[in-house]
């Protein structure tokens, strides 16, 4: 049943997977705007990500953070899921920031050495 | 030295994935198994199965509608929990509150704030209903809902943001969007279908469209207003100032 | 082994190992549960790149676009659930943290382990 | 369902008549307490009677069968009645009656716990007699061994904790062993472990090795029970830090437990024509006969009077076990005899050493110079079955020695008539001087002191003495008219005629 | 199965959930009755269980499309015998549970807490039948958060600095391992294409990408075993189930870990159908031998506990070491062995820790030489704790005996001798820990004081629940056979 169904929509078979890994090099090289976007906005992923995790001050990494998700978000509106950036600009960078933020109000701003 | 292992360990993870990754079929390719499997069937079908433009609210409703009842259901246990660990403020205690002092509020802070967050509860409201049209949805409108509501917060402090969003209009709120689910499931029941099922075999095909849409929009709409009170009131129980807590009963 | 092609997992996994570290190196308990968000959304970005399709378009119809061209929207479903679950997790966390700080005066794990030792 | 059983709620009778106690004990006021004891006695008798009810049936050869459960195909908790499993089921229903009454009054404290575990050991060890396989047995015998630990350590005094705790190492040890012999049995043995085949496996079922491990897991097993060196350990300390009626009920039957698990395992399992086609049961005789001889060495050097009993016990219990290794007619028919004979002889002296304990407060023989004199009949009947334990003839002990040497004969073995001779000596050495110093030694018969005078007024205590003379009589009764219908040989011939076609 | 039965499975999962949301306007009306209806709740999701026995067939199972849509397109739950005979031990354990936390909980929890104590016990019931019968394996995902979550925060429910620690350690442990699921997850459906485990073991068999399966299955079964505590993984269980609530300790340590276990059995038979695919052989070797040092481990470190509570949760590590033992065995008996040890262990160990919450309920005494001669004063707590210890032995004829033999046997007949000796060395180290306990219990005399001479046992309400967990381990000795032949069937149904 599953099967008949899949076979009722044809893909387009043009592009195997072996033709496809050449192809996706020449569309990667070919537009090279969307490829250094995209390759720029992982690097700042990672970069951000070291930054938030190596801060010392506790409201600096938290703020690092908000700004790695919204990255995050970028990311994922380039990867076309506008849902998901959406809800990551408001939970990732929104709620759960302030619930950084108001944990460190209640407890200390500094990591103890 | 314990840091070194563990660096080294993770190093080694690390190495392990990426060869994983690297075997793993070719990002965004149209013949990999994740294009050719199911999801054709959702995207042909999905507007006319589900009445949603938007597929992917498709199948959070109606698809995977039980995936997302554990979904709220999570976000409702989260507020279970931290309210058994922080415990609930008192109806109408405003001391027990804090000033989230250390922000700058001036005026023009103020004033573009008192401004802004009617927009965006508007906004958010919009999220919400066209859920299903466009991007956007329950949950994200009711995290956009929360989000103004503590940025209303921060800045306006706990007395009066308690005052406008009182415990008493919050606890009600927070079980809606699990209740609403599950109502809505057990409706398609009655309907003479499975759990959950929207469409209802027993009423006629021609009104399929507009139960489903309506069933759709009540979801998003208890989902919305559930999530949004939901993170009001963890928030409001995180910033509580300690002590207030009952007495052991 | 060639990354180039799937660089969004790559990436994706170098996070998810960085979260990792930090939650189990970092002492501080905060620093712990930053790391724990990297993990969750490194994994979400697993996810969504999966569900990624070469020149697809938003899974929203409407606008014109072939269905075969859009993007699985699947991923992104399983997703947004999974947001919520993290969001939940770290309200959960940071709460504890709270009780914890209230109770030990101090966010350092080894210092909590360290009394666990008094007290045990 | 075994061909020509006869499906009977009978077997499932005695197993719950003990229960009767367990409720009297929860039931009755504490007002009265006798009352209780005695409805225990009464069930014990009852249990005693509907066994001997049987007696006919089985002598006409009938199995009875009952099926309590049945875990899957081929593995089912279900009682099966049949001349050997009756006949161990008669000798230990005889002595939990008697020993019941004797506890009757020297008991005297915590009655309740006593009693009531007391009942619980009967009804287990009951179903282990009727029990149709060797899951059953197994369920049984567990149960009844951690039953009996309560009996051990009744006194509750350090000696007494300590027995009872080397007591449970060694039981669930013992267990475990056990536990995967049955699991070997019953994978390689084509997944039935019934009693009513006399011989299961084979060698087309199962290899060589694993028939090996099968036995000689098994033969570990029980031998804790059955106390074969170097297994042993309990029982020296189990014996004495007991209460008498237990170590009497514990070297009468409980011992015998794994002895006879050992039987059924040579008998049911394998079957003598698979024991002599491996050819390993030597091994086990020679266990048997190093255990007969170190346990009567090690008898003659202790002082405790019990103490030197339990090894004694551990000695004779060795006797069943080289009765069933040595592979021939007699010996077996020894062996299955010697099981009763022994139950007699050793109940009847640990009670006489619990009247002299009760009267007297003597634990030591050193301490026993005239006791004769004081305690008379306790002696005599003590002497008889210390005589009898010797071997002499008319007793039951001759009977079973007897064919114990006919069955080494019949083996061509005659050495282990050589060691049978040798551990005879020893029992003499360290029985007779229990009875010289009893009888010919007082207080300053250095000195040409005349001896006291015979009085019978300390053993006045009907409840204590009944028992140990009607053990002594029996002693020499069975081993006069042997083979009276009832007694042991009539059901033990007809088993090994069974066994040996 | 037809007409209205269908819908019974999933109304038993969503039953509680809807209960859990209402129940804070019940305690807006009655703070009081709380407890009974959450009890209600959980009753009658427990009577729509007892409604379907023998609608389930011993052999195959019962699909149920929730929202009517066709397997790989929507969720299905798959509720075969062996998923249905756990949702009924978690739904009758959780109630007992339940019922005891009411006269409990009000000593250790604070007044305003106790409404939220009780919806997420519910929450966690109810997303633990989910767990044992969802067949979409990122539906289990999220029923196994809901699970983590709500475990957490029961740990910490009382608010005691020890209890705040254990349930953070237990988080940091926890959270992770979810999200190694969830990425263990990603890893399948990218090389499969669906989340349906009935398609997804079509699919594994068929499709190429043998690595990433590989690292697909060993994340999820690492995820799996952190949630389980197997051995090296298991640091943060013995400070969580002691310290938690004693009807929380017996929820964690009865049902909790013994379900995540079973999971780990889901996902190699259901998704990765071990037999077909060889993907799966290393990792379970490594599992099996993480089982067998588990078993060792646990036993030994229960010997030298001195806190009792510390004691039963060493020895919870330890009998999940015989589940996986269990299962790895790859045949029907082991299988059936470890299930009928998820029910046993499961009864056994929250009678356990029922008894142990009346010792600390009546009495505060904590540690194991503190019960010396309790007996004499509470003698009906201290029978059913010898039950359930017999149990825990697997002596005969309780239910552990019966577990015990499946999973020996099914070692054998596997050929793993030595993992059959060491669930036997397992037996013997459980026997040196329970039997230490009854002797003290029983056999001896504590110090001046320590225990009145005169019977004062805990109030009925809560001797009930745990006499009725420690007959339930005889009665499931004793009558073993209803359930085990279909339970055979059906795991061989399941490895096939």
């Amino acid at each position: 049943m599953v099967r008949g169904r899949e076979d009722s929509f044809p893909l387009p078979t043009r592009r195997g997977p072996r033709r496809f890994r050449r192809s996706s090099w020449e569309v990667m090289m070919g537009s090279s705007w969307d490829v250094t976007l995209n390759v720029l906005l992982l690097a700042l992923l990672v970069v951000t990500a070291l930054l938030a995790v190596s801060a010392r001050d506790l409201l600096a990494a938290v703020i690092v953070f908000a700004v790695y998700s919204l990255i995050m978000a970028l990311t994922w509106q380039r990867l076309q899921a506008p849902d998901l950036a959406l809800t990551e600009a408001a939970v990732g960078a929104g709620v759960t920031t302030v619930l950084f933020v108001v944990t460190i109000f209640r407890t200390r701003r500094r990591e103890e050495e | 030295m314990k840091r070194l292992v563990s660096l080294f360990f993770i190093g080694a993870l690390a190495l392990l994935l990426l060869y994983v990754v690297s075997r793993m079929p070719p990002m965004g390719d149209p013949g990999n198994p994740t294009a050719t499997r199911v999801v054709p069937r959702y995207l042909e079908r999905a507007e006319e199965e589900t009445h949603a433009r938007n597929v992917v609210t498709g199948i959070i409703i109606n698809y995977r509608g039980f995936d997302t009842l554990g979904e709220v259901t999570v976000i409702y246990c989260a507020l279970a929990a931290v309210l058994a660990v922080l415990g609930r403020e008192k109806r109408g205690r405003i001391r027990d509150y804090v000033e989230l002092s250390g922000f700058p509020s001036s005026v023009i802070v103020r004033t573009m704030v008192a401004l802004v967050v009617p927009f965006i509860l508007l906004f958010s409201l919009y999220t919400i209903l066209h859920g299903e049209i466009s991007p956007g949805g329950g949950f994200q409108g009711g995290a956009v809902i929360g989000a103004s509501m503590i940025i209303f917060t921060t800045i306006y402090g706990l007395h009066l943001s308690s005052v406008k969003v009182s415990q008493g209009l919050r606890s009600p709120l927070e079980g809606s969007a699990v209740i609403t689910f599950f109502l809505v499931g057990v409706l398609g029941l009655f309907g003479g279908g499975n759990f959950l099922t929207y469409a209802w075999p027993k009423v006629s095909q021609a009104l399929h469209p507009a139960l489903v849409t309506w069933l759709t929009v009540l979801v998003e709409v208890g989902i919305g207003l559930g999530g949004a009170m939901v993170l009001v009131s963890i928030l409001f129980a995180m910033v509580r100032e300690e002590g207030a807590d009952e007495p052991l009963a | 082994m060639n990354l180039w092609p799937n660089l969004h997992y790559a990436v994706a996994m170098v996070l998810f190992c960085i979260g990792l570290y930090t939650v189990i190196m970092r002492r501080n308990i905060i620093k712990k549960i930053i790391g724990l968000n990297i993990m969750e959304t490194s994994v979400f970005l697993f996810l969504i790149s999966i569900g990624y399709l070469e020149g697809g378009a938003a899974p929203v119809h409407g606008h014109g676009v072939d269905p075969s061209r859009m993007v699985n929207p699947l991923p992104q479903s399983l997703i947004l659930t999974a947001i919520v679950v993290a969001v939940s997790v770290t309200a959960l966390a940071l709460s504890l943290v709270i009780l914890l700080y209230r109770q030990f005066g101090t966010l350092d794990v080894s210092r909590l382990f360290r009394e666990e030792e008094e007290a045990g | 369902m075994p061909e020509g059983a006869t499906r009977s709620v009978v077997p499932l009778i005695p197993v719950l008549l003990p229960w009767i106690s367990l409720v009297a004990i929860l039931l009755m006021p504490r007002k009265a307490p006798r009352l209780r004891l005695w409805l225990c006695f009464a069930g014990s008798a009852l249990t005693f009677l509907v066994v001997i009810l049987m007696l006919p049936g089985v002598l006409d050869g009938k199995t009875y069968y009952f099926k309590l459960a049945s875990i899957v195909e081929g593995l089912e908790i279900s009682l099966y009645v049949d001349t050997m499993g009756y006949y161990f089921a008669l000798v230990l229903a005889f002595m939990w009656m008697l020993a019941t009454l004797y506890s009757i009054s020297y008991i005297d404290h915590k009655h309740n716990r006593f009693f009531a575990f007391l009942a619980l050991c009967g009804s287990f060890l009951i179903g282990c007699a009727f029990s149709r396989n060797m899951f059953t047995y197994f369920i049984f015998y567990e149960m009844m061994t951690f039953g009996s630990y309560p009996l051990i350590i009744h006194e509750e005094t350090t000696m007494a904790r300590r027995a009872g705790y080397k007591y449970l190492v060694y039981a669930i040890a013992a267990g475990t062993v056990l536990f995967f012999a049955i699991i070997a049995n019953y994978f390689w043995g084509g997944g039935v472990l019934n009693f009513e085949k006399w011989g299961l496996l084979s060698l087309e079922a199962a290899s060589r090795a694993a028939l090996l491990t099968i036995f000689f897991t098994y033969i570990a097993g029980f031998g804790v029970k059955a106390a074969i060196m170097p297994l042993h350990g309990w029982v020296p300390d189990a014996h004495p830090a007991a209460p008498s009626p237990a170590s009497a009920l514990l070297s009468g039957v409980i011992l015998k437990a794994g002895a006879f698990g050992i039987m059924r395992v040579i008998f049911n399992l394998f079957g003598i024509g698979l024991m002599k086609e491996l050819g390993v049961h030597w091994i086990v005789a020679v266990f048997a006969c190093i255990t007969i001889v170190m346990a009567s060495v090690f008898a003659l050097t202790q002082d405790n009077l019990k103490r030197r009993l339990a090894y004694s016990s551990i000695g004779q219990v060795s006797y069943i076990i080289l009765g069933l290794a040595m592979v021939s007619q007699d010996g077996a028919l020894g062996g299955v005899m010697h099981l009763a004979h022994h139950a007699l002889m050793k109940a009847c002296l640990f009670l006489c050493a619990g009247v002299i304990l009760a009267k007297t407060g003597k634990k030591n023989i050193s301490e026993m110079r005239g006791i004769g004199y004081q305690l008379p009949v306790t002696m005599i009947c003590f002497s008889v079955c210390a005589l009898a334990m010797m071997g002499t003839p008319p007793s039951v002990g001759f009977i079973s020695k007897w064919l114990l040497g006919s069955g080494a004969m019949q083996a061509g073995l005659p050495v282990y008539v050589v060691i049978l001779l040798v551990s005879s000596l020893l029992n003499a050495a360290y029985f007779l001087p229990i009875i010289y110093t009893a009888f010919f030694r007082w207080e300053g018969d250095e000195e040409g002191a005349h001896h006291p005078k015979l009085d019978f007024s300390a053993e006045n205590d009907r409840l204590m003495m009944g028992p140990v003379v009607l053990l002594a009589l029996l002693v020499l009764v069975v081993g006069i008219w042997v083979t009276v219908p009832g007694f042991p040989y009539s059901l033990a011939s007809r088993v090994v005629n069974l066994v040996f076609p | 199965m037809s007409g209205v039965f269908r819908h019974f499975p999933v109304l038993m999962i969503t039953l509680p959930i809807a209960g859990a949301a209402l129940m804070p306007f019940v305690s807006y009306l009655r703070r009081e009755a709380v407890p009974w209806v959450s009890a209600l709740f959980l009753a009658v999701s427990g009577v729509l269980g007892l409604l379907l026995v023998g609608r389930i067939p011993p052999d195959g199972c019962v699909g149920y499309q929730l929202g009517g849509w066709e397997p790989p397109f929507g969720i299905e739950l798959k509720v075969d015998f062996a998923g249905y005979f756990l949702m009924m031990v978690v739904c009758g354990i959780s109630l007992l549970a339940l019922l005891y936390s009411r006269p409990y909980i009000a000593r250790e929890v604070r007044g305003g807490r106790i409404t939220a104590y009780y919806v997420l016990f519910l929450l966690l019931s109810a997303s633990m039948m989910g767990f044992v019968v969802t067949g979409d394996i990122f539906n289990l995902f999220v029923f196994m958060e809901i699970l983590a979550l709500s475990s957490y925060a029961l740990v910490a429910v009382t608010g005691n600095r020890n209890a705040v620690r254990a349930a953070f350690k237990y988080l940091l442990m926890g959270a992770p391992s979810s999200i190694m699921v969830l990425l263990g997850i990603g890893f399948l459906y990218s090389v499969t294409g669906t989340l349906n485990m009935a398609d997804l073991a079509a699919r594994v068999v068929e499709t190429g990408y043998r690595e990433v399966l590989i690292a697909s299955f060993a994340v999820l079964v690492l995820a799996f075993m952190v949630k389980a505590a197997i051995f090296p993984l298991h640091l943060w269980l013995p400070d969580a189930h002691s310290i938690a609530p004693s009807p929380m300790s017996a929820m964690l340590s009865g049902l909790v870990v013994a379900v995540s276990a079973f999971a780990i059995a889901r996902i190699a038979f259901s998704v990765f159908t071990v037999h077909a695919s060889g993907l799966t052989g290393t990792t379970m070797d490594a599992l099996a031998a993480a089982g067998a040092a588990a078993v060792l481990f646990g036993g030994i470190m229960a010997i030298y506990q001195r806190d009792f509570k510390m004691m039963i949760a060493y020895s919870t590590i330890s009998h999940m070491g015989y589940v996986v033992l269990g299962f790895t065995a790859l045949n029907p008996e082991g299988l059936t062995g470890a299930v009928y040890h998820v029910l046993d262990h499961g009864i056994a160990k929250a009678c356990l820790f029922l008894c142990a919450g009346n010792f600390i309920y009546r009495k505060g005494y904590r540690r194991i030489n503190q019960l010396r001669g309790a007996w004499r004063e509470m003698p009906w707590t201290c029978f059913a704790f010898a039950l359930a210890a017999w149990s825990v032995i697997g002596l005969p004829p309780s239910a552990g005996f019966i577990s015990k033999w499946y999973l020996v046997y099914g070692n054998v007949k596997a050929g793993r001798v030595p993992y059959a000796v060491i669930l036997l060395i397992g037996a013997i180290l459980a026997a040196v820990y329970c039997f230490r306990i009854i002797y003290y219990m029983f056999f001896q005399s504590g110090e001046e004081g320590a225990w009145r001479d005169q019977v004062m046992d805990v109030p009925v309400g809560m001797l009930a629940p745990t006499w009725i967990l420690s007959l339930a381990t005889l009665f499931f000795g004793v009558f073993s056979y209803f359930f085990l032949d279909s339970l055979l069937k059906a795991t061989a149904g399941l490895l096939s």
